[in-house]
């Protein structure tokens, strides 16, 4: 295991005091667990307060979407694990402005479960909660039990629109009404080319050979659908775009917002390579490209593969995805699609 | 106080067996269970020190366990010993088989799982089921039936399909292998069958 | 080899299609050269025009860099090969908008020859041209010999500083003054845990250890100063941060913008765990900390390490770093330090 | 016509010695040097077909290899070409002694490096010089003179520390290495020679 740590027990308490003294002016500690994290400006007032979280090792995800337009709190587990119950709880009860909070994660047990704790210790105090649960991979059960999904890259459109309903002044109920409608309509596959190592266990995710890829595997190294030799860019895009397109029935002259999301080690210019092959096919099938994101939006360490995600979009969720999200990690422009 | 002891030997036990537990989950699973039980047993020694009584340590031990190890088994048996402690307080008494059947209860109703799911309740829910039945000989035998019944059973999962948690990610692919769980479930029974059999030798010495 | 590519002919080529399809509203090709991209509102009006360039396999660098306050063009070669003189030709003759040109690059060889061409061939056309060369590694040479070293990820604060003083209208002397004052005040060293390798000709940078990390190994596999066992985060930023101020020669009380660099595969994580050793260590020194960048700056395809870069700065470089600048790839907020 | 066919011959002979090159050039520098020479070759092979003598395809050639191939190697012989193309356009005439000098100065223009700096330079100065004085024996004689001395002077960088280029970051490190761009001098003559003796023959048979 090659990495650059001190010891694999500090490797996320380091990693975060890191990013707190480097984007001070953005994000804090809460007050009583530093595993949780929160916006500088914190309570949101006036408005639905959003909180996520999920196991360290993924970033940007979790804690970069914490920010304006976006979340507004993040509880930060160890690396692939999830956090506490009781992180969850102090940054809900830190965030929380009068509004309520909805809690917005990716599908893994555990996880769900400690929020589901969570919630049950705010309710306990009269903190209104909901939940939406991202469960975006395609690869991990069919469309009729897409709730049983993994999460994975596609959270980035569920915190975009999330958090733009939210800073908008929109009710809980609707905040999560319009979540779930993207979540329903958001698919994701990846494809793996090499494992990543976990710090604290020095094990790694997977194992592959030299000249293999997994197609549909997840970010924790869960297994995919099918192992095969490594294929071009052209094969691989093709054989994911079209599994997504018929996920989400999009046809000819629909539109949809695709994000080229790198694992980790996978070049910026093998992203691009993608893009340009997904660009290039849906242009074929007369799919309209509402926005295209290529870059890392959800990682597992040093792995190496990518994802491509689809959000089949209408004029709401368009509107929620042109508003403008700023973080330390995540930037897009009000008004712009790209 | 022999709870302190008990939990410290506990810890011990886990560690030893740590490997094997990541080695089960890691077929099917992410490969942390051993890693889990060592951060949530090393939670429970230290409250086991800081709590006068076995309802107060429950609680006070769940929260820690939840704390240190978050995971899905973690957060299963942090909720489940809350409960069952909270419920014991509230009784003001402590019964044994109440509180097993309890942590059941809330393993499931957080889990959302049943038996035949392939989880730690396909060894759990029937070893209790055998220790009520035996509790009549003691609590000596009733432990020695829990948990060569958990060891049956986990065994049996090896012919399941995992209906929850990560392995179910698995379909066919799970089949072959021992869920991790409910081997931990026997391992946990078998622990404490042994340390009540001893305590019983030490009592006979003196 | 494992890439996500078609053809490794074609994989520059590919990537840039890419990128000109993703950020078509902000970037395109030039009109002879699809080597050559400059900003969509080329050529840049009543201001000098700067252009970069340099090989492939280094995102966001060069292309990431063309953006407002940044640069105006640039010139793209094959992977870890300097561009042709003809394409940084086309890309100045597009960009100048009667101000004169500044070429704005990283010191390689073959790099400076090419850009040399191409200003005799500007000059020709009466074309003012000006060149400031970056030299930062300074694990490459010593300081007396700072002109000779190699340009890395302390580029950045080139770009910045430059693009900034061109932003507000200064003349080509002016801005090659200052930017030069930049240059000279500025220090980068790497640490390279793991190779890449090179799409066209499937050969590894290097070769390295099980257990082996190398402190200032180039971004091309150019070798370090020292092989080592690998070390923790904390003596390896110790080891960097001590050679870097000695080298700009600053003391308790001065003040310096730092950049944490990404080599390609180490994760974001890693990165922040020696910002924070970075961060500690120069307080116990005493040395302020101006403004703090962590992430990917000028990578080395899957590269794995990370490099430290610092300028030291005073009030006229501080007023350049504070502009805003915005690209596809980099972006920064009017008046932030951060 | 027999430039082409010159041309094609060395890009054939270039792709053969590409690996060697490599080698050479990964020892101390990037490992690209044969890569920029089959590009390099390829473009002036082209050119050779498209113009129609040598001052044009000097220059031509030139442009097209710098296109194809701008490594360091790439732009020094594409604007030692340009430059030597252009002078015997001007002074309307074909002088292979000149057409070597001018390329020699235009390299060390652009490279600013001299002899004893670890470049190609080392063997074509040397070269020049040994086809200069065997020049009255006849191109061939001085070709095999030319291509012998650029060996012995390709051998002896291995002792040289180099003073620029990639491989002046290496220090003490590069030396015992050969240099790929003086072996590629070497090389160059000896095709050149070994190819007019070979023309001579033919002269002599038909
Ligand atoms: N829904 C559930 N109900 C009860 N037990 C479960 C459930 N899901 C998983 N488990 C048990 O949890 C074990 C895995 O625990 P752990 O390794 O902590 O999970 P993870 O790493 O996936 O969070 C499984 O072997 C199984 O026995
Ligand atoms: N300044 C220079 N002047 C003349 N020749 C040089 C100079 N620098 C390097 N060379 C020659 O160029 C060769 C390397 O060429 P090449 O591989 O194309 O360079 P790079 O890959 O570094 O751009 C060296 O072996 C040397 O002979
Ligand atoms: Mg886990
Ligand atoms: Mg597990
Ligand atoms: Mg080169
Ligand atoms: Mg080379």
């Amino acid at each position: 295991m090659k990495k650059i740590m001190n010891t694999a027990d500090q490797f996320v308490d380091e990693a975060l005091e890191g990013i707190i003294c480097t984007h001070w002016d953005a994000l804090k500690f809460t007050q009583h667990d530093r595993r949780g994290v929160v916006r500088r400006r914190a309570p949101a007032k006036g408005k639905v307060a959003i909180a996520t979280g999920g196991g360290a090792g993924h970033l940007p995800l979790f804690l970069g979407y914490v920010g304006e337009g976006l979340a507004d709190g993040v509880s930060v587990g160890n690396v692939f694990t999830s956090p506490s119950a009781d992180t969850m709880y102090e940054v809900a009860r830190e965030i929380e402005g009068g509004e309520g909070v909805l809690f917005l994660y990716g599908n893994y047990f555990g996880d769900k479960m400690n929020f589901e704790v969570a919630k049950d210790m705010l309710e306990d105090e009269d903190i209104k909660t909901e939940s939406v649960i991202i469960s975006d991979d395609i690869a991990s059960a069919s469309r009729d039990k897409w709730q049983e999904r993994r999460g994975v890259a596609g959270l980035y459109f569920a915190y975009k629109i999330a958090g733009a309903a939210a800073a908008k002044g929109h009710s809980l109920k609707e905040i999560k009404r319009v979540t779930e409608k993207a979540a329903e309509n958001l698919a994701t596959m990846g494809v793996a080319i090499s494992p990543c190592t976990i710090p604290e266990s020095g094990r790694s995710t997977f194992e592959i050979g030299e000249n293999e890829m997994e197609i549909g595997m997840g970010i924790h190294g869960e297994p995919g659908i099918e192992r095969d030799t490594l294929q071009t860019a052209r094969e691989i895009t093709k054989q994911i775009v079209d599994r997504l397109l018929s996920d989400i029935n999009v046809r000819a002259e629909e539109e949809v917002a695709v994000l080229i999301n790198g694992a980790g080690a996978t070049p910026l210019e093998e992203l691009y390579i993608v893009a340009n092959e997904t660009n290039k096919l849906l242009h074929s099938y007369e799919i309209s490209i509402y926005s295209m994101k290529v870059g890392e939006y959800a990682t597992s360490l040093e792995m190496g593969g990518c994802s491509i995600s689809m959000c089949k979009v209408d004029e709401e969720l368009k509107e929620l995805l042109e508003a403008g999200a700023y973080s330390p990690f995540i930037r897009h422009e009000e008004g712009g699609s790209k | 106080m022999t709870l302190s002891l008990l939990v410290n030997e506990y810890y011990e036990f886990i560690k030893k067996i740590k490997d094997e537990l990541n080695q089960l989950d890691a077929a099917q699973g992410d490969g942390d269970l051993g890693n889990t039980m060592v951060g949530g047993a090393k939670a429970l020694k230290v409250e086991a020190e800081n709590t006068k009584n076995i309802p107060d340590w429950l609680v006070e031990g769940g929260k820690a366990f939840r704390k240190a190890a978050p995971s899905t088994m973690g957060i299963l048996i942090a909720s489940a010993m809350i409960k069952a402690g909270k419920q014991q307080k509230e009784n003001n008494r402590l019964e044994w088989s109440d509180i097993q059947k309890t942590m059941i209860e809330e393993i499931m109703k957080r889990g959302k799982a049943s038996r035949g799911d392939k989880t730690l309740l396909d060894a759990f829910i029937p070893a209790v089921n055998a220790f009520e039945e035996a509790s009549d000989q003691g609590v000596s035998i009733a432990l020695k039936e829990a948990a060569s019944t958990a060891k049956a059973e986990a065994e049996k999962t090896k012919n399941l399909n995992a209906k929850t948690g990560r392995s179910s990610w698995m379909g066919d692919r799970a089949k072959g292998n021992m869920d991790g769980g409910a081997w931990l479930c026997y391992k946990t029974y078998q622990f404490l069958a042994d340390w009540v059999k001893y305590e019983e030798k030490k009592g006979e010495k003196s």
